[in-house]
Order: C-alpha cells, then structure tokens, then sequence
C-alpha cells in the first residue's frame, strides 16, 4: 500500500487517539481544516472537536495550555503550524516544558508531544522553512526526534506520543508528500521503533554520512552517485537527535575512517557541530580525516528562488567527500 | 455578638486602596455597533469628491487582488494572500496616512503598500520568491510585511515612541508623524499584540492598531478566537480608545480611521480600531475555504461587497454614473496590464545576495562561505559550456 | 450634486455587519472602586466566626513572613520575597479554595502555598536552595512556584480545561474543580498573561486570575505599567468577568475571591479578580525600595495593614478581645519555632539528583555524566579521607 | 584605580549615552532603580527618564520596542534581566531582530545592543543561572560577545553600541563584583577592542585552553594549578562567538597541538560543539589529541547547593587535559 508521510503521521495520531482516551490534539487550524498540511485530518470528525482542538492563534498560549492538561493527566500533541511560529513559545518550552520534570524531583512528568514541521525546500516565503532542532536539542530535558521515513513517521511518532518525557517532534516538511509502501495497519507494537536508536539505511566502506530528517533521501541519492567515482558510501540516519545514538554512530565511522555530517540548518552551532565534536573524541584514531560538515550558510533561510543553493545537495556532499584526505 | 455599627469605626478604615487617580474608562469603550456611514444621513455630508476616489481605488484595489490571484495561477507568484472583501480597509489605511507617517503590514496587506505608492513588483516579491523584501522601507515609509502575526506590532510602537522622541531633544527634526499597524482578528491573540497595546498606552505613543476582524484566522471562525463583546473591547485594558466601524463601508472606514490617526498625531494617545469584515476569497491560493465556511455564508457577505455598497450609493446619490463606472474599470486595466509588465521578465535573483546583508560587513566566515558557492557556480558554468561546445562539435 | 436620502436605497446596506451575536459588555465591567466590607454595612452579616478565623490566619501570615526574612539573615534562605502587607490575599487565596482545586503560585506567594498546608520547609525549598520546588504537586494541588512571570497562567487554564473534559467523558472521574492563578501587576504586562485569559474565555474554563496589585514591579510604578483605568477593566477584552476588591479588606478578599471560584465551578466561566493591596517589605531581602519609593508612602499604606484593620474592626466589633490578640500571637509563635526547627538540620541535597530526573529515565549520555561526578566525589572524599588519616597519624 | 566589571558597564552606557544622542536604555528597573544589578546606575538621573527608560513587565515588547525605535535611527540598549527572562523575547530576535538587515536587502539595519546577564555561580534560584549563548549563536544576523574582563565589558561594549548590527552582549553575572585596575577615562576610541577578535591571555606549550565570559578566570586558575603537573597550557578568551576569531584559536591550537574548550554552558549542541569541530576541521594534522570538552552537563541549571557541582572547575579541566594523550 503507498502511504505518504503525512498520511502516515496522521494514521499515527488516529490510532494514538483511539487507544489512548488521554491523548489530545491541539494547535492552529487542526480541527475543522485538518491542518495547513493535513496531518490532523479528519481527526476532529471522527474523535470530536474537543480531543481535536481547534485553539487560538497564541503559540505560547497553546504550548502553556497544553503543560496544564498534562498537569491533570492527559497526552497533549500540540501543532505548531510552521518552524518559525513554535518561536513565541520557546520559553515554555526552554523554562516549563523540558524542566518540569526535574523541577518536580521527578514528581511530574509532561508527557507532551509537540509537532514541528521544519526546513525548507518547499518554496516557502520567509519564517517559513526554519530547521530549528539546535535550539530545542541543546536544551536539557527535552527529547528531539526527526523521521525521514515514511514508517518512521509513524513508528516514531507513536513512540513520541507515549513517551513519558516531552518530545520536539520535527516533520520535514519537503518530505511530507513523499510515499512508500507502507501500511500502519500492519504494524504491531512491537514494531514501532524506540526513540533514541539510530538506523543504518546503507552500509558502506569508504566513508560514512551522518544524517537526518530532510537531508536524507540527498544523502542516499549522494551516495549512489559516488559509486561512479568509486567510493562505496554508508549513511546513517539519526532519527533522534536527543537521545543520541553515539553507539550505532561511533560504529559506523570506526568502520570507514572518514565521516560527514548533512544538515539544512545554519552549520555554525548546529547539531552537526555536536555530532562532529564528539564523533571525534570517540572515534579520534579511527579517523583519517576531521569530520566534515555539508549544512545550510550562516544565513537566514534564503527566498524561494534561491534556496536550490543553500540547501545541502549531492554535489556539496561529494565535495565534502573528497576533501576527506583519500591521497593520504 | 456585638455587630459594628460603621459609623462607630470610621478611621479605622479610610477611603478606598489605589495606586494613583483612576481613569474614566467609557471614553475608551467602542460603541455597542460597528459605525456606518453608508445609509446613514450622514452619508449626505460626507465630501463627495472623496467618494467618488475612495470608489475609483476601491475598483483598482480590486483589479489588483484579481491580477495578483492570477499570477499565481501563472506560476509567477509563489502565493498570493488576496484581500477581496477588504478592499475598503486596506484602500482607507494607506488613503488616511500623510507621507511622513509609517505603515506596519501583515503579511495580507500588499493592497495598502501598492495603495501607498509601491511598484507592485516591488510589493509582491516576498510572494514571488524572488527576495525577501522588495520595497525600501525608508523611501515609503512602510515596514516589510510581516509573517509573523502581529509580531509588528510593537515595532510601530517603537518608531512612534521614537519620533516623539527625536521631536523632543530635537525640535528641528520634530516629525509629527503617526504609526498604523495592520493585524487580523487572529493575530489579537498574540503575547505580542497584548505587549504593543500596553506599551503604546503607557508611553502615550502616537500609533493606530487597525483590526481587519475578517471573522477567520484561516480556518478558524471568530468565536473560538475570542470571547470578547468585540476586539475593540480590548483598547481599555490599557487605557486607550476602541473603536468598532463597519470595514465594508467605505466611508466608515475613511471616517473613523481619519479621526483615529488625527487623535493620535494630537498627542491625544493611541487608538485600537476594528474593522468587521470578511475575507472573500480563500485564505491564500493554496487553501480550500469551502472546508470551513459554507456557500451560503459568503454568498451573504458578498451581498455586502464594499465596493457594491459603495457604488450602489453612490449611483443613488447620483454621484456616479456609468461612464463613471466604465472609466474606473479602464484605469483598473491599465493597472493590470502594468502588472503584468512588470513580472513579464523580472530580473532573476543574485546568488550571491545570500551573503551580502546578513550583516553590515560580511564575516570571515561568510566571506568563505561565499567563495565556496561562487565556485561552485562557476564550475556548473563552465561544465554547461563544455556540455554545450561539445554538443556544437558534435553537430558539426 | 444630488445627494443620497438613505430612506431611498434600504436594501443597499442592511444591517450592520458582524460575525456572529455580541455579548453585552456591561456585567463583564468591574466597579469603578473597589469592593470593600470592612466599614461598609455589609461587615456586620459577615460571618463572625469567619472574621476571627481570618484574623488568627493573618496573624500566623504575618509572622511567617517575618520568620522567612530572618532566616534569610541568618543565611539559611539565599532569598525571600516577602509578602508583607499582602497577607490578606494570600491566605484568602488558599481559604476559598476546596481540596479539589489547584493553585498556581508565583514566586511571591509561598505563604498561599503554607497556608494550604505545606510544610513551610518545602513551601521554602526553592528560596533555601537546596533543590527548584520542595513539595509534592499532586499531593497539594499546587504547581511550583513559578519564578518566570505570568508563564503559569496559561497552566492554570489547561488544567481547568483538562478537567472539564475528562468530566465529559469519565462523569465517574468528574471533579468540579477550579484552578486559581496569581499574578502581580507587573505580570499583566506579559504576553502570557493575554493568552491565558484569552483561552480561558474561549474554552469557559474554570480559572480564577487574581492580581495582587501591589503597585510595584520591583522598582517599576503601576502608572509605568498600565494606563487602564484599572486592571480588572482588562476583563471584558476577553469576554470575562472583572472584578475589581481592596486587597487588605480581609473581609472583602474573601467574599470577592469565593464568588469567583464559586462563579468559575459553576460553570459561568472565568474571573479576573483584581485585589489593589501593597508590599510592606522590600521586593526581596536584596532589594533596597528606598531607591524608589518614598517612607510617607509606605506609612500611608502601613496604616492601611490589613491585619490593623481588620484587628480594629473585630475590636470594635467586640469579636476580639486582649485575650484573642495574645492567643494568635502565641499560635503565630509556635509556627514560627516549627519554622526555626524544620530549619536547623535540614537534609543537604544529593548531588546524585542532578541527573535522576532530567527524563523518566537518564539517557547513556546522562548516565556517563552522572558517572563521571560519582567518580570525581569519590577521589575527593577518598583524598579528604587520607589526608584526615594522615593528619591523624602524624598527630599521634 | 579599581574598578568593578559592573562599574565598567555602567561607564561604557554613560560615556555612549554621553557622546551619542541616538543611544537609548531601555528595560525592567533600569531607570530609578538602576537596574537589579546596578549597570545602570544613576543613567536616568543623568540622562532623564526618556534616555534610561523603565518599560513594562514584558520582554518582547521591549525588543519590538527597540526594533521600532531603531528603525526610525536610534540605537537602543535593551537590558533582559536575567538570562532566562529574555526567552520571552525570543521570537522577536530571531525572526526580526537577526534578519531585518538581510529581508531588507541591507536597507534596514538594527543596531540594537541586547543586554544579558548570564550564567550561574551566584546562588540564584531556577531560570536566574541559564547560559543561553548557543541559541543566539546559531542564529545568523547576530552578533554575540562576551567580556571576561573588567577593560573589556568597557571596550566590547563601547563597540557593541556603536556597532551597526545587533549585538547580543552576555554579562557573565559571576564576574560582575570583579575587579581591575583600569579607568574608563583613560581609554582612547583607538583602544576600544573590536569586535571579532579572540585574545590569548596566557601563553602557554603544552596544550590550549579556549573559553569564554564567566569560566575565563577558571581557566587561567586552573593554567596556573597545571604548572605543578608539568603543563605550561595557553588560555585563550574568545570575547565573540560571532563572528568567530579562526585565526587566532587555530594558531593557539596548532601552537601546542592539543585543546580543550570550557564552558559553563550544558554541552550537547554547545557552542564547545562548534570549537571543537570547527578547530578539528582547520587543524587535524596538528592535533595529538581529540579536542575535548569541559561543559555544564546536559541538565538544567541545578539549584544554589548543587551548582557548584555542575561548573566547570579547575579538577575538572585537569581531568581533561590529563585525557590528552600524552603518552602516545
Ligand atoms: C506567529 C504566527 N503563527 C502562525 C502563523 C501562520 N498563519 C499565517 S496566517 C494565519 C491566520 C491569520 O489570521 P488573521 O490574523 O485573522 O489574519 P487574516 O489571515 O484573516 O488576514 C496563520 C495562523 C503565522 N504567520 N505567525
Ligand atoms: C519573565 C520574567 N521577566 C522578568 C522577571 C524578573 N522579575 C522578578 S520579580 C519582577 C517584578 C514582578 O512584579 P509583579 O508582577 O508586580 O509582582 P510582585 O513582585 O509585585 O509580587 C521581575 C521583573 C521574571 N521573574 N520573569
Ligand atoms: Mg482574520
Ligand atoms: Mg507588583
């Protein structure tokens, strides 16, 4: 069956909706309209506006609500409709969201999942194609999760939902139309993938590309073209960016020697900073070359007709590639 | 039990608790119904050159949300948020500006910044894609639309704040001028709103909020955006004037949007004015209205178009006839056309714009960053012209 | 230039526009004073066994304040805002509420939160330092004192909404329960504070907002915070009720404050309640308030105490007598030496808790951090251990 | 003469208020009272009421204030109270604040000098110790600096006012008591540091310490503790993240081959991250070792009587520098 991403989220959401009578979806246009990219559809038909809730336009107000009907017990997934509009809430997020917990001495748990669809690529007009996951990663107390796949968006938005802990949940956004066969019905719980465990989606022995979210059907198609220039490329997609997998990651780059992290957002402080750092101090005599980052500029995301040159592409990461020292 | 009898302990207690004198707030409270003029005896007196260019821009404001709409059709815009319905709103608030005031638009508002006097190509490049901004801000005196809801607000508030400065400390350069910030109804509900409105009512700033409560924030109906009497409800929470006027009547609007501008340039204090109106077209190109609001209900607020009412009366009143009519559609065809020469061969962006005003002076950083794409652009370049001889070659 | 007679064209406008039925303003309005009972007729159909409980509640507020500022002379506090002055809202705040309900503090309001039965140790954890928040929120319905401000509010409506809708569902599970939220004045000023109330009139969630109106914000004025005729009077822009009571007028706080969460649990929707009281003491004990207010200010206010006046009131009432007095004092001691108690050897923290509660479970990254400091504790305590052996052995 | 870093500040505020009608403060307390932590001491009094402005409870609008205000050509100095308090403002600098010179195509630049207090080590209750420096640091538009010492929180200040882009100024709030000799009267506009430009403070062989604001004077306690193990370690002070001094950090690392980075920041996705990477990347052939990092763990802030835990100290960076690899 071919399932896109949005129909694979919005299957994650209905199924989490009929299990779970505390689960409740909130957030700008979820309700009636089903969402700008209608990931909720349908949702509020079948479960009622009030498990579906259509708020108003107040992003902190919404995220402040939800921490409350956690409070009290509930599952709430809040949409924040674009990257750049989750912003008015970021101190919810930073100062109650990821603290409470610890706050509490561990006496209360937010159980919220708050959905973010990021990046660019799909012609947006400015504040619209933000990759933003630095800023919630570098915050303690927070998970930070991004599929790539199609399965993935359900596997892991079902675990993002029945997690304990408060989950940033970024939906690449240029990926939401893609499809796979792919059949949420046919999942089995014991299938749905745990958050924090990184996949291997090719194995490789020259070098390893580390990446995420948007970045990695560029990553795949990059690797397929380095065959002709003969390098047999790994990739490994994170999936989580908090927890982090330095297992599978460290693994992965022991085995090749040569590493590059790809990401849209701006390089400087990025993730990919992370990745890289302690890649390194892992991993440091396995290395034949520093790790290298392929990521957006320093730059505010450009306009529609220029973003072509400033999102990672197949010829930014074989660039990268053969800069990683071969000759040496 | 003994009860006390007040009168027993009269000093105990004392007048009541304040923090300073109270002030009246009925003057700040709007009407109870949205102000009209159009069927009004006051209709009569209203200056009848004024209607009959209020009706001819309400006819160009039109023409240019149907071209733009088109456009996107085209593939020439990226999207295009039409203001159909609110042409009235959008026509009055730049109409009631002088040229020395600022205007603060949402991201809706491209009809009030060409009414001000911007190119059109100029004022729709953020919705073709080509840059983010494509007007100067200082030569109009209009801030770049803004996609952040209601995140402008307290920007005008600051260049407000800020002119009543410079005007104190420098007499010479005094501008008396007047900040109009644009925001839906759904953008009411933004900390930032709330913010502007206070500090513009504690600093005494000389800035109009104008509300186009067009009854959606996309999807979502007024009702569970807000459960005031009305928007303009909210002005005496921070002490400044509400005011409630019909935003399809065009006359209205002109009236009560004057008199707010003036009241603030008087130093009389900002004013939060709502304008009750209606989005006819979908929220963008992209959207698909009919899955929130029925046939029936737009059918209703297209019986009062603003433009219809305003013609309508105007006919009436024999102030317009149909030569009149005919000679407004003409002019809105040379706007159109003009539009359309404009994006017919508009200059394609600079790469290496990405890199020349993030900052004043680029950073090293930048710098190498700008570097690695300008060779890489330039290795494509010469790879098509390689490609390209080849292919000639081959021909040969 | 003919000019229109409305009566001629009816149909071309009909009726004014709007976007759905409009609630009437008026009950939404608080008084123009506020509410008072004491030295009103009202004082003498107040409850008389209410009246003395009220006070012996002030008098051990009173003294809970002062103990807390002592401790943090003697360094056993690292900061204490004291509620001095406001004691009349803060303990009518934990009086009106039920079991059921939930209290939302700020940073100032520990003495709501002891006075709703939390041991005064774990009410002050967060301001002895010893870990963020001392008490167990479910077992007290109380949230965490919240330090950033107004950041709470919007909390206190989900919760009450949260409520509401597992009563829907589960009627079994139903409580009718009321979530009570402080702010300051200068809390209003922040954009969570407009969402919160906002929601909280669109959802008709069981919320009560009290301000405590103390006049100040740290050193800011109120005329430098707002310039609405009152606080309370920012109600209506939210479509809820606003009251407006003099907060040290215990007898009012009380009955203003029970009818807003009676108002709220039956379902009528939330309140704002202003209580216009004053800050004795300083905003902290760091905080030095002569910088910006003047002492015939604060005396003109110290004679408006709210324990002095409802003290004078209940003598003059005959409800307390010399006897009464000396009998709250000897409770109000009692609590304080419980105070001094919990104090002297309370526990030290675990270092270990810096990392047990970051998530429900620590992540391996967390477990190689918290790995590290065990080890790093354990080289210091084995290095203290056999430089205390050392010292030992040379000394014999 | 001894002067205190808050005294520094204070003179820098009033010599800019002094020679620059276009420069405004603006903030919480910052008028009458001075500001909670006396920066702002006797500016209103001075200056009046309008120069030195105490503005409503509210963070955003402060910033959109000053935006508005810097639009029509003055140059505010908002002051955020505490580090945690500016995350209300958040939005306002990413998507306004950072990106109106660039959305503008250069024609509205914002200089605008954003006033933080950061860090811990002073006792302060929860969200009065965040330091917040990635998240300003990975957003392109800005600019981000932090003094270490008492001439510099004069000097980058000075520059920070006068500089035509936005600045986010972190006052490391531990340092505010400290005190030097140096008189502000003395400076000449020559000698006012610019912005940009790292500063080794201690030259050193054996491996490099890179650090920044609050943990400078740590470093240098523990350069000179290290002497006793045999190290001579180099610290450098970084002073601005962005634009970020390559030259001088790469040439100290190449120095000695060897580096670690301190701060008080939580590590994951830090600015550490990016030295790290960015140093690894530009000098792998002259590493002997792994850049490691010493950072506050990836909790939030730890109350009063655990924070000492949490801070980088002198035992700490010992450890790391011990993990160096100096028996390869
Ligand atoms: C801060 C923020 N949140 C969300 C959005 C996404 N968004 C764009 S338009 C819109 C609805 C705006 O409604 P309203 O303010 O009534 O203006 P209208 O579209 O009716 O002109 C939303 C939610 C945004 N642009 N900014
Ligand atoms: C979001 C936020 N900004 C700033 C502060 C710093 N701060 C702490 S108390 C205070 C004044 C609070 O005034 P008010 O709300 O009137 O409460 P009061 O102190 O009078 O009880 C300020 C500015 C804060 N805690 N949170
Ligand atoms: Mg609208
Ligand atoms: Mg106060």
């Amino acid at each position: 069956m071919s399932t896109t991403m949005v129909a694979a989220l919005n299957a994650a959401l209905r199924d989490s909706l009929r299990e779970d009578a505390s689960v409740h979806v909130l957030g700008e246009d979820v309700g009636t309209l089903g969402g700008v990219f209608r990931v909720t559809d349908g949702l509020a038909a079948e479960f009622g506006a009030q498990r579906c809730l259509d708020t108003p336009l107040a992003e902190a107000g919404i995220l402040g609500t939800a921490v409350g009907m956690a409070m009290y017990g509930l599952r709430p997934v809040v949409e924040m409709q674009f990257d750049a509009f989750a912003y008015p809430a970021f101190e919810q997020v930073v100062s109650h969201v990821a603290k409470m917990r610890n706050r509490t001495g561990g006496r209360m748990g937010l159980p919220i999942t708050i959905r973010v669809p990021y990046g660019g690529g799909v012609g947006g007009v400015e504040h619209h194609s933000d990759s933003s996951e630095a800023y919630y990663a570098h915050t303690p107390g927070l998970h930070v999760v991004t599929p790539a796949t199609v399965a993935d968006s359900y596997g892991l938005l079902r675990s993002a939902i029945a997690s304990d802990d408060p989950v940033v949940f970024l939906e690449p956004k240029r990926l939401y139309w893609s499809a796979a066969d792919f059949s949420p019905a046919e999942v089995s719980t014991a299938q749905v993938p745990p958050i924090g465990r990184a996949m291997v989606r090719r194995p490789g022995t020259s070098a390893t590309l580390l990446t995420y979210g948007p970045s990695l059907p560029v990553c795949l198609e990059a690797a397929q073209a380095a065959r002709a220039e003969g390098w047999d490329l790994a990739v490994v997609d994170l999936r989580s960016l908090v927890p982090f997998d330095d297992e599978t990651v460290c693994a992965a780059v022991r085995a090749t020697g040569r590493a590059v992290v790809v990401h849209e957002a701006a390089g400087f402080a990025g993730v990919g900073a992370e990745i890289a750092a302690r890649v390194t101090e892992r991993c440091f005599h396995h290395l034949a070359a520093p790790v290298l980052r392929v990521t957006g500029y320093d730059i505010p995301y450009p306009p529609p007709m220029l973003e072509k040159h400033h999102l990672p592409s197949v010829d930014r990461i074989l660039d990268a590639v053969a800069r990683l020292q071969w000759e040496q | 039990m003994t009860v006390l009898d007040d009168s027993t302990a009269p000093g105990l207690v004392g007048p009541p608790h304040s923090h300073g004198p109270r002030r009246d707030p009925a003057p700040l409270l709007p009407d109870p119904e949205p102000v009209r003029i159009l069927g009004t005896p006051a209709a009569k007196t209203f200056d009848a050159e004024l209607q009959r260019d209020l009706y001819r821009r309400l006819v160009l404001g039109r023409r240019f949300n149907q071209q733009a709409t088109t456009l996107t059709r085209q593939g020439r815009l990226a999207v295009y948020p039409a203001s159909t319905g609110q042409e009235a709103c959008q026509i009055t608030a730049a109409m009631v500006l002088r040229e020395v005031d600022w205007l603060f638009p949402s991201y809706r508002d491209t009809l009030a910044v060409v009414a001000r006097g911007v190119r059109p190509l100029d004022a729709l490049t953020l919705m073709r894609g080509h840059a983010h901004s494509g007007y100067d801000p200082y030569e109009h005196r209009i801030a770049p639309l803004s996609t952040p809801l209601a995140t402008q607000a307290p920007h005008a508030v600051g260049l407000a704040h800020a002119a009543r400065l410079r005007a104190a400390t420098d007499p010479a350069a005094a501008e008396d001028l007047v900040a109009l910030a644009l925001v839906g109804d759904g953008g009411t509900s933004e900390g930032d709103f709330h913010e502007a409105l206070n500090f513009a009512g504690v600093l005494g700033a000389p800035v109009v909020f104008l509300v186009q409560n067009n009854g959606y924030a996309i999807s979502v109906p007024l009702a569970s955006q807000s459960a005031a009497p009305s928007l303009a409800h909210k002005a005496v929470g921070y002490g400044i004037a509400g005011r409630l006027v019909d935003g399809n009547d065009a006359l209205a609007m002109h009236s009560v949007l004057s008199a707010a501008v003036e009241h603030a340039r008087s130093g009389r204090g900002p004013v939060l004015v709502e304008a009750v109106t209606y989005r006819l077209d979908a929220h963008t190109n992209a959207d698909d209205a009919t899955r929130y609001r029925s046939a029936a209900e737009v059918d209703a607020w297209r019986a009062r178009d603003p433009l219809t009412l305003l013609e309508g009366h105007l006919r009436a009143a024999g102030l317009l006839d149909d030569a009149g009519v005919a000679a407004a559609a003409k002019a809105a065809e040379v706007l159109a056309g003009e539009i359309r020469a404009q994006f017919d061969n508009p200059p394609d962006p600079d790469p290496d714009s990405l890199f020349t005003h993030v900052y004043a002076r680029p950073t090293s950083q930048l710098r190498e960053q700008a570097a690695e794409l300008a060779a890489r652009l330039d290795a494509d370049a010469d790879a098509a012209l390689a490609a390209a001889t080849d292919a000639e070659d081959e021909a040969r």
